[in-house]
């Protein structure tokens, strides 16, 4: 009974850690791919997230209740913070530093 | 003439780094090989945790065994805060930079109590777990320099006032002699902490291995105030 | 050596080998903002490398100083040259 | 465990052909912060298979290093001509 709670709990955690590894994988193949600054992070943010908070639930999973993974959750609510607000100043940025986008359909930011 | 010239120019830069990394590796490969005893550190390892009460054998050997080095290395910082600190002008000089939106400006009020945490943590458990007084001083710095590009220098400065800062380095630096003076008081070296019975503890617990904690708060004041003023002045400074 | 050991090491000697480009991109380009960026990756590997020797507290140090306000500084000093602000 | 470190690593080596490409400043700057995330991810996973719980510090402090090293190169590696603010 307890070796089969264990073997369910090692399953669901490699689940997690493969779907975070193919996502940050994706990520780098679309900061390649792609043909456009806009585009490319586009791809870099919402894999990146989706990613990385993959692998930690994963890392989660695998450890159980103690202090680690409260510092993983730690980890976990400092990147949704602060990751999608590096990408808003990078996307500012860019936008000051006269990069257009190839087709642009409403302009929100006018100087 | 010119194009052996040229040529020889272009062999000559290949053949020094090639050189260089042959001399670097015959060095090297001596040194891995030398059939020497190694006491010392062996005398570290086996009982390194008996005699200063910290896990962290780093900070044993940063606070106890080698603590007048690290007195050395807090002068280096004092020195440079001081220096900048003089060379200050009066008159502020523009700087160039984009403006940021109000999303990073709330974001910045989230985070500084996470960094003031973290910061806390890594001083108070130096002796326990990796990290000590240097790198929680660096992460308690960060918040002033967070504050500063987000708010302005005005702002900064009309928070933590310059004249605070150089006031809490002082209380570090005095504080780390003062501590050290103690263990002449007990009748051992100076900086000594293991050796002069202050009452070690059980290793693993918050409040053990003598005087080390304390060293590190010290340690970790310093650092966190000097670099803030050095930022301060290099931001100021045209 | 078993499994897990020829793996780590193919890892560290990847690591090696991907620092070495990362150091001479960085010396011998011509932008001066690209050596900074470049130079945040060099300090990122090597935190990864001091981490797979055993050394945490190298890798703390090196995490704080190498990648947090060494660049600081850099960008700061690089804003108020001459060349920066004529350009 | 390990495979996946690899994995994360060729992420990574690709994601580096952007940077050395990247045709401008923003581009590259997007580019180091995906590989900062990636070497974060790596350094957790790397705590897990040495068994030593306590290298998670080691990815906090990182994190926050990140977070701040693009903040200051987003603040001060504005071009001068496109008008920027004082301070």
């Amino acid at each position: 009974m307890i070796n089969s709670i264990s073997i369910l709990r090692e399953i669901i955690a490699y689940v997690f850690l493969i779907t975070g590894t193919y996502f940050l994988i994706s990520n780098a193949i679309g900061m390649i791919r792609f043909p456009d600054f806009y585009l490319r992070l586009h791809a870099s943010s919402k894999c990146l997230i989706a990613g990385s908070i993959s692998v930690l639930m994963g890392c989660i999973v695998l450890e159980g209740i103690s202090y680690i993974s409260l510092k993983l959750i730690i980890i976990i609510i400092f990147l949704l913070i602060t990751n999608p607000v590096a990408i808003h100043a990078i996307a500012h940025f860019a936008y000051n530093y006269s990069i257009k986008p190839q087709k642009i359909v409403k302009n929100d930011i006018k100087q | 003439m010119s194009r052996v010239h040229k040529i020889f120019r272009k062999f000559y830069k290949i053949g020094l780094v090639l050189f260089l990394a042959i001399f670097l590796l015959f060095i090297f490969d001596e040194i891995q090989n030398l059939d020497i005893k190694r006491y010392l550190s062996e005398h570290y390892i086996s009982e390194g945790v008996q005699e200063t009460g910290a896990i962290n054998l780093v900070t044993s050997v940063l606070y106890d065994y080698r603590g007048f080095d690290t007195l050395g290395e807090a002068t280096v910082i004092l020195t440079a805060a001081a220096t900048l600190s003089f060379m200050t002008p009066i008159k502020k000089v523009k700087m160039l930079g984009t403006e940021f939106t109000i999303i990073i400006y709330q974001t910045i009020i989230i985070i500084i109590p996470f960094l003031v945490v973290l910061g806390m943590n890594l001083i108070f458990f130096g002796h326990i777990s990796p990290g000590g007084g240097f790198v929680g001083g660096v992460i308690l710095a960060m918040i002033p320099i967070l504050v500063t590009i987000n708010y302005g220098i005005t702002f900064s400065e009309n928070k933590l006032k310059p004249n605070h800062k150089s006031l809490l380095e002082g209380i570090g630096a005095i504080g780390f002699i003062l501590l050290g003076l103690l263990g002449i008081f007990a009748g051992s070296n100076f900086l000594a902490s293991g050796q002069a019975n202050f009452g070690l503890g059980n290793p693993g617990e918050l409040i053990s291995a003598g005087l080390i904690p304390y060293l590190n708060l010290m340690i970790g004041i310093k650092v966190g105030a000097g670099l803030a003023a050095i930022f301060n002045s290099l931001i100021k400074e045209g | 050596m078993t499994g897990g050991k020829v793996v780590i090491y193919v890892i560290l000697n990847m690591l090696m080998i991907f620092l070495l480009f990362t150091a001479f991109f960085a010396v011998f380009t011509k932008n001066l903002l690209n050596s900074i960026i470049t130079l945040a990756i060099f300090s990122a590997i090597l935190i990864v490398i001091f981490v797979i020797l055993q050394a945490p507290d190298a890798a703390l140090a090196e995490a704080v100083i190498g990648a947090g306000l060494t660049l600081t500084f850099f960008v700061i000093t690089i804003n108020k040259t001459k060349d920066w602000q004529n350009e | 465990m390990l495979y996946l470190i690899l994995a994360i690593i060729l992420s990574i080596i690709i994601t580096f052909y952007r940077l050395i490409k990247g045709p401008s400043v923003p581009d590259r700057l997007a580019a180091m912060n995906s590989i900062g995330v990636m070497f974060l991810m790596i350094l957790v996973l790397l705590s897990y298979y040495f068994e030593r719980k306590i290298y998670i510090n080691v990815a906090l402090v990182y994190g926050v290093s990140i977070f701040m090293n693009v903040l200051i190169m987003v603040k001060y590696l504005q071009k001068p001509e496109k008008g920027g603010s004082s301070d």
